[in-house]
Order: structure tokens, then C-alpha cells, then sequence
């Protein structure tokens, strides 16, 4: 690897949260990154300077303070597009990854399926790659298709995929990685298949971007959607990538100020992306918040970030097969950074809730993949995910307090 | 008693290894409810015959679920037959009131019910401990409508 | 006045960006709180605070962060709604008044909106609450019916609006306070002409909310949509009140995860409102920090807020009309915390370009109300907007700094 | 000299003041272009009519607007007369690098439209002096499609 690898402990010392105590004394030992990662100062010190110096309404203001704020907004887009090698104009700032999909699933939709027409999914789909198109579908009379998943080992079909790109189909929506279990999907292959075919893909990356190198223009993808609050950033702050050509193929989703060119009581004319798709008031303190963490990510290395990820990954799932009566699920070899998996005897909820009394916070249910669930015939799973702050002592406590919790329900 | 031990009292833990009046059950003409946790995907089912004169007659449950969903409905079946649609009600309420923190728990009283009174110092759990019973509730509106 | 009147110097001190001086030496003369406000240090304190102790992801979590989190944002929802008067299911937390509006605009005209049928609206609209109508009408073969506005003092035909209010008209939506010229409507009259009739009304509250006591079952509205980011709160937040009967008439809108019931691959069911309306991660921290507005906003007491407003209001208006070739624009009497005006032979951009020279902060342009400033004949306006953190001495400045730019430019 | 100054030097006050070939003078054939900046709603309307050669014969351009704007239009229709489709490409090019900062600012070789060198360090209002010069960019392309 010819990548410098950081000092883990002091980047990891710069997350005030991680310090913490717990109310019964116990150390915090945060495993649910998947679902929010936590922040680093600097990121939160980002939100802070915005609103002590820089704070004003954006776009329409003539005065220095309102220019400076709208010098740090639209800069905010070009470290983010950076961030994933696109250009300025690609990158739309939503609220996060289910509205960026959201935005394309009904702007998208409403130009471009037909009854009759195919979206294409797999089966791993999050809910918020998989409700937005039920509802796109509804309208306008298209149905859905779906990549098998083989096993709980999260494998797909893939072997079926160019068979399924079909003419019918005009949307390939997938996830990068799968939230629940760890999959990572062949998506430069999947984007090349469809794009050869003419079929718009959406990458669904909430748990990839932040986590491997993601360059938008290497996976090949048509819409790429992501949230800050996985990646260090804000809350309430995500964007949608799109091609020049794929936004341009958009008319506009939610109407009001700024994203319009000239209006008319009876009728207007709108600007063209992104500011088409950015109406109202934008997230402005989130959106320079979630370009500090782009930022903040591309200093330590992304390649770096996802070499050290993989080395606790592995450690977790080791540690995890290990202990008596619990199963990891999920992908043997690569997989995202986090690892679902089930004991014998013990509900996930349970399990989560005595493991919280120790100061582990894990997450136990469907996680947003209920039909997944369904069709492994799991009653949900416990989840463990982390991201470069965890250590390898806090996966070996995890492994203990696993431990304990079987004995304790057995 | 620190809080876990609270929430998995012996008792608790007792129901959920061997819950009471459990599986499939479909005994027509017995009314059936389906309880669902969103934030979780939990579903419960339970079904309920009626006396000629409305108390409850047979009441059982079937599915999977957590500790405290499982001994909650095992422990609800115990304790709502030979209920009147009315009794059976206030049961539903006392529960609701013990999980919730609303009510002094007082063992004689309420019984096993009692154990539950862990269950409020973690929020995110009294929709587990209600499942079933919601669905008892769901039930006796089907046999029962308001009028 | 029964009410005790805060020390207003004191309150202003609270608020870090107000001692800032500007690049030219100049310090900061804030005039643009309509556009956007400042934020009190207890607000950015609170999204701290959130960030350094209780981050993590809502509702799906049994660990202690995540219940924190979760308890916070509930109560979030519950301090906003309090502050006008609401329960808590009757809040939706959305990105502001723009997304606020679109949402009913999509998803209750969605169920309820027939090609013939009327949306009513006000010519004083801002562009957030017009064109999303033009697009819903568009949608739905609807069509948009508007009250007049009878001259530059922004009074509407009021006299007018209970023939407007035909059997077609389904939804009346209208600004409670105006942006651009200030004009407060009638808005208890105009719902409860509406909600006899059966007409569901939608008021907007960017301009009031904060400003003046609003109580929505006072005002008798059906919906009431306000911005976080106007009232001291954060950007990227804001809320959507809707009575519990206007809610559960509308269908989902943003399809993903937290809204959900129950999801099979082919179809789902979804929750009650709120939740219902809320897809996603939401904006965790926003929520928080726009209920640490509100506690501050009624702590202060809405009504010396608005008597302050008011006082400082009124020198507003007496100094610009004070200076020579410069005209106050709006109305005689009571009007929102704002004022337009114009100078002779200067432009509104060349005005606040210079102003701003001077460390003056306003807003030129048509305040994204195009069709109402092409009605009156006007190039856009000048806007000078305050809050009850500006002070007479500040408004004594503004007066000498815009008799030197009409000597500028004359 | 300070930004404010820089900005609004006399010349460019000066034109604002006076526009030159201003006015609504719709003279067919002329093409006829419109800017709208949605920043602010203003509105400049350009007519051009072409010589045989298919240089630019007759500029003219109308609408309200700042003095930015207003200014940089009437600068525009002195400087675009009698020049070729590339050449008034060209001109629209240097006038964009003068306001945006891109391009050292010579008098010698761009006579008025140097003082526009100003609106650099008010990068707002570098739509308002592009206004008109966009407005001549499209008539240009309705007179000369590309190929
Ligand atoms: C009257 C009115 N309505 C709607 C809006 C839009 O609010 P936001 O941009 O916060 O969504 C504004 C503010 O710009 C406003 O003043
Ligand atoms: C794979 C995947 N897709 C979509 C989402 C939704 O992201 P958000 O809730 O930030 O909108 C998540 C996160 O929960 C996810 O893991």
C-alpha cells in the first residue's frame, strides 16, 4: 500500500463524542456507524464558525455578509463534488441519500417511465431505494424487478443481471453496499451493462461513499445519492450526483424561490441544475458542514480509510464467529464495514438492549430491509458496523460483551 | 437492581423460554388481530373466542419476537380469560400504565404484570411489550364495534 | 402591556455575529432578518451539544445514544409545537417553508385536487408559495385564482374574497405576513370564511412565526408552513403544522425509511403522520436546534418581541421617509418588521451594493415576489428588515448611510 | 481607490446616466435576444441587425436595470458595431475575463470596458454586468447557428 497510514488514536481522539461515559459508567463503544457515523470537531466547529461569522441568506444577497455566505455555500458544492470526482453542476445538495432518490423517483419518473416500463432492483434495497420506486411505479403504471439474493450471505444473482436489463427497463437503482449485510455490488460492471443498453442507473451509495474511494465518473453511474450524517457531516444534509445529461433530463420536483428563472402569476420558467432542484432557503450551514467532512475524509485518505476499515471489519467478523452459538451473516471475503449478525436463542432486540447496559451500541431489527428479513427467513438480525475511529480493543470488548449477553439469556 | 435485571426479571425470562397459549391457533369462529412493531418488523397474532355472554373464552398468540414482546402476550393470555370486554379493556390499560411509568406497580395487584415495570426506563421497548396486547385490543373492537 | 420587556441590549449581546465588523472597518448593520436571522448562542450551543454528547441516529435504536437522540428530537417536536399552539403529532419537521408547502402541495392535492378545481391565492405571494401551486395545478388540471392587490401600500381586495371563495376553490393559501411589502392579511377572517365553506387553508408563516404571538388554533388554519432559519433556529430545518384531520388526508410523499409500517418488495404500508411524512434520516440536530429557538423566542415573550418589532418598525418607515427621493413602500398602519422602499434614479442593486460599503446589510431585488413587483410597476425595491435584536441607533445609521448614497449616485 | 469606487467609476456612472442606443427600436430584420437575471428579476432586451458581410450593423438594447447593467449594455453597443460574428464573440470573451478577474485590465486595448474591472471583488454582481453581453451572445447564435 503506498498510502501514508494516519496515527488512528489521535485522529480518533478528535471526536469529542467517543470520550464518553455512558449513564451506568460504562465506556461508549460505538458500533452503529452504519446507520450515523459521529463528527469530528472540526466539522462541528465548521457549523459553528458559519453561524458566528459568516450566517446570511444565500444567492440573492448583494451585501458582504450574504456574498461571503454564498461564497462558502457554492464552495461547499465544488469540495463535495470534488469529493467524488464530479463537477460543481453535478452535485445537488438534498437532505440526504432517501431524498436525493426521492428527487429522481419523482422528477425523473415523471419524464421519463411509461406504463409498462421496468425499474430494476435487487433484493438487498433499503427501504429508501425501494419505497420511492413503489411509489414511482404506482403512478405511473411501470412495475418493479428485482436481482435475486441467493443466500444470507448477501450474494446476488449477478449472473442474471444482463439477462434482466431488458428493454423494458429504464432504471437500474442498486445499492453499493448493502446496509444490513455488507454486500458490495459489482457496480462499475452494472453501470457499464446499463449504460451500453441505454438504462439510467442510481447508485444508492449511503454506505460506500465516506467508506471506499468513490469516483462518479469511474463507477460510471448516471445518479449517485449519499448523506452527510453517515460521513461525518451534519444531519439533515446529503446530495444527489447527477450527469449534466441525467439532471437535464429532470424538470423540476419541489417549486419556490431559487430555482426558478422568471415567474408569472400563471406560469414560470426555471434555472437549469442544480439550482433547479434546490428550492427555498438550501441547508447552508449543513451543506458547508458536509463539505468540512469531504474535506476532513480526503486529508486522512480515502484509500487509507478503507484499508483500516477492512482490517476491523475482518477483526469483527473473527471475533464474532468465535463466540459460542453466534453467526455472522453476510459476505465471506470483501464486504462493507459492518457485519450483521444472530444467537442462537436471543432476539436481536434483546441482545442489543443487554449489550447497550455495557455500553455497546449495536442495532438489532430489519434495518430498513424488512422484505430482505422476509425472504431469509431471519426475525432480524443484531448489526455491528464501525468506521476508522473504533479500535481493535473496543471489537475484542464487543466479543466479550457478546459473550456474556449469550450467557446471560441462555 | 440495575436496569437490565429489571427489564429481564426471572419471570420475563421464564415466559419468553416457555410462552403460554402459543402457536398457531386458528379456531374459527375465533376473532384475530395482527400487531406489527414498524421499528422493528415484529408481528404478533392473536386470536380470541368469545362466551355467549362476551367474556373472553380462549385467547392465544402466535409469532416470533423479542423476550419482552414473547412473555408480554404469554402473560396477557394468562390473565385476559374469562375477562368481559370491559375487564379485558381495563387489563390492556393497566398494562399500557405499568410499561409506561404511569402506574405504582404493586405485585399483589397486578401480578406478573408487575414484572414489566422495567420496561419504562427504556422507551424504545414498551412498543415491544405492547404488541400483543394492541392486538388484543385490535380484537375485541372486531367483536365488539363501538357503537 | 402586561408583559415584561426584556433587556434588549442584553438579548442582543447573545448574538456572536452582530459584534462583527465588517471587511471596510464598518461594523455590521444587520437589515436583512426577513431574509434569513441570527442566531442567539444558546441555539448553536445546542447543535454543539448535540454533536459532542447525544449523536446518533432516531428511532430504530435500543442503545442509550440513540434513545437520547431519539428523546430529544420528540421533544423537539414537542417544544415547536407549543410554541403555536399545537399538538405534537401535528408537526412535521421539514427542510422550511418552501419544502413545507410543496409537501401539501404534492401529496394533499395529490387525494384531493380534480382538474376544474381552484386554489386561491393572494397576488402578494412569494414565489415559495406560488409556484408550487402552479405546478400542482398543472398536475391536476386545476387552476390558480389570485386576490388583488390594490396598490404599492399592499393592500389586497379583502372585500373581495368571500366571492372568491366559490364552490371550486378546494385550497386558500396565503402568506400571513407579506415579505416584500409587509402587508399583514386577515388571516383568522379569511379560515374561518374558508372553513365554513369546507375550503381547507394553508397559511404561510415565514414571516410571522417569530415575529408575532401565532397560535394555530387561534388563527383557525388547516395548515401553517415557517423556516427555523428566519426565527433564530438553524437552515436546513423547519416545520409543516397540519390539523390531525388535514394530515390523514394526505397519501405519502417521500417514500423511505421511518414511514413505514410494513414493506414488501411489491407494495407498503405506511405510518400515521408525522412519521408518516418524514422518509429518512431527518435532520436530527436542526430540529433540535430550531426547539432551542423557540424556548428562546417565548423566554424573551412573543409579545414583547412583537411590541419591540413594532417600535423599531415604525422609526424604520419614519427615517426612509424622512430622506429625500426616497418612498417607503407597504402599508400606512400595522405591518410585518419590514420595509420597502425605493430611491429615485438609483437602482435597487446599485443602492445595497453601496450600502453595503458601508457595513449595511439589505436586500434589493424583487424578494423572489416577481409577478407583484411587475404588477406595481416596480424594478424590485430595496428591503430593509429587522429583528428584535436591531436597535434605534442602528436604524439613525441606515438613515445617514442612504442620504450619502443618494448624493452617490444622483 | 476603494471596491465602492472602483465599482461605480464615473465612466460607468456616466453611461448608466445616459445610456447610449437605448430604447425599444425593433427594426426588423434584426435579431432580438433577452436576458433575464433571476437573480433579480431584471430584464435587458438587444436588437442586432447584420450587414451583408454579416458584420454587426446596428446594435441597440433596452429594459431597466441597475447601473452595472445598464452600463455595461450601453458600453457594449459602442464597442460591438461593425464587428464580425468572431470578432464580437471575442469582445464578449475579454468583457467576461474583465469582470470575473480572469484578464490583466489594459486600458490602451480596452478602452471603456476596463473600467468594469470593478465588479471583480463583487462577484454578485458579475451577472448584472454580463446581462446585455449574454442577451448579443444569443442573437448571435439566432444569426449564425452553429453548424
Ligand atoms: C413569505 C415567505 N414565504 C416563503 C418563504 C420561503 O422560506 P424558505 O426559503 O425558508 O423555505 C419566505 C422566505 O424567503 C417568505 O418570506
Ligand atoms: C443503503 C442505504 N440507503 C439509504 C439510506 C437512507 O439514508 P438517509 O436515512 O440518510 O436518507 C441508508 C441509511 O439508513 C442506507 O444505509
Amino acid at each position: 500500500m503506498n498510502f501514508p497510514s494516519p496515527d488512528w488514536a489521535a485522529v480518533r481522539a478528535q471526536f469529542p463524542i467517543l470520550t464518553q461515559v455512558q449513564d451506568n459508567g460504562e465506556p461508549l463503544l460505538y458500533f452503529d456507524s452504519a446507520a450515523s457515523s459521529q463528527k469530528p470537531q472540526v466539522v462541528i466547529e465548521a457549523l459553528t464558525r458559519f453561524y458566528e461569522h459568516d450566517n446570511a441568506n444565500v444567492h440573492r444577497g448583494f451585501y458582504e455578509l450574504s456574498a461571503r455566505a454564498t461564497e462558502h455555500y457554492e464552495a461547499a458544492r465544488g469540495r463535495v463534488a470534488h469529493f467524488i470526482g464530479a463537477e460543481d453542476s453535478e452535485i445537488v445538495f438534498t437532505r440526504g441519500t432517501t431524498e436525493a432518490i426521492n428527487l429522481v423517483a419523482f422528477a425523473w419518473c415523471r419524464k421519463n417511465l411509461r406504463p409498462g416500463d421496468v425499474i430494476l432492483l435487487t433484493e438487498l434495497e433499503h427501504h429508501s431505494n425501494l419505497v420511492p420506486w413503489q411509489l414511482a411505479a404506482e403512478r405511473h403504471g411501470a412495475t418493479l424487478r428485482f436481482v435475486t439474493v441467493l443466500g444470507d450471505d448477501g450474494s446476488l444473482d449477478e449472473a442474471a443481471v444482463p439477462g434482466l436489463l431488458t428493454e423494458e427497463v429504464k432504471l437500474f437503482a442498486f445499492p453499493h453496499i448493502s446496509n444490513s449485510l455488507g454486500t458490495i455490488t459489482p457496480a462499475e460492471d452494472w453501470c457499464a451493462l446499463a449504460r451500453n443498453r441505454g438504462i439510467i442507473t442510481l447508485v444508492d451509495g449511503a454506505q460506500s461513499v465516506g467508506h471506499i474511494p468513490v469516483n462518479v465518473k469511474e463507477l460510471g453511474c448516471d445518479f449517485l445519492a449519499f448523506s452527510g450524517h453517515k460521513i461525518c457531516g451534519p444531519t439533515g444534509i446529503g446530495a444527489l450526483y447527477g450527469t449534466a445529461q441525467a439532471l437535464a433530463d429532470m424538470p423540476p420536483f419541489h417549486g419556490g424561490g431559487e430555482m426558478i428563472e422568471s415567474v408569472q402569476y400563471e406560469r414560470s420558467t426555471y434555472r437549469e441544475a442544480p439550482a433547479r432542484f434546490e428550492a427555498g432557503t438550501p441547508p447552508i450551514a449543513g451543506a458547508i458542514g458536509l463539505a468540512a467532512a469531504c474535506d476532513y475524509l480526503a486529508a486522512l485518505g480515502m484509500e487509507a480509510i478503507a484499508a483500516h476499515d477492512e482490517i476491523l471489519t475482518a477483526r469483527l467478523v473473527d471475533t464474532l464467529n468465535r463466540i459460542d452459538g453466534v453467526r455472522a451473516i453476510g459476505p465471506q471475503g470483501k464486504r462493507g464495514a459492518l457485519s450483521s449478525f444472530i444467537m442462537d436463542g436471543v432476539h436481536p432486540h434483546d441482545l442489543v438492549t443487554f449489550a447497550s447496559g455495557r455500553g455497546l451500541a449495536l442495532r438489532g431489527g430489519h434495518h430498513c430491509t424488512q422484505p430482505l428479513m422476509r425472504k431469509l427467513k431471519l426475525p432480524g438480525t443484531a448489526r455491528a458496523s464501525l468506521y476508522f475511529y473504533n479500535t481493535e480493543e473496543e471489537i475484542d470488548r464487543l466479543g466479550e460483551i457478546l459473550t456474556d449477553t449469550r450467557r446471560y439469556f441462555a | 437492581m440495575n436496569p437490565l435485571d429489571e427489564l429481564y426479571q426471572q419471570v420475563i425470562l421464564e415466559h419468553a423460554r416457555r410462552p403460554q397459549n402459543h402457536g398457531p391457533q386458528p379456531v374459527p369462529p375465533a376473532f384475530h388481530a395482527e400487531g406489527v412493531n414498524p421499528s422493528c418488523g415484529d408481528e404478533i397474532e392473536v386470536w380470541v373466542t368469545f362466551a355467549d355472554d362476551g367474556t373472553i373464552q380462549k385467547i392465544s398468540f402466535d409469532g416470533q419476537g423479542c423476550a419482552i414482546s414473547q412473555s408480554a402476550a404469554s402473560v396477557m393470555t394468562g390473565k385476559a380469560g374469562g375477562l368481559s370486554p370491559e375487564g379485558a379493556r381495563g387489563l390492556i390499560a393497566n398494562f399500557h400504565d405499568i410499561v409506561t411509568g404511569s402506574a405504582e406497580v404493586d405485585f399483589d395487584q397486578f401480578g406478573e404484570m408487575a414484572a414489566f415495570a422495567g420496561v419504562r426506563q427504556f422507551p424504545q421497548r414498551v412498543k415491544c411489550a405492547m404488541l400483543g396486547w394492541r392486538a388484543l385490543e385490535q380484537a375485541l373492537k372486531q367483536a365488539h364495534p363501538a357503537p
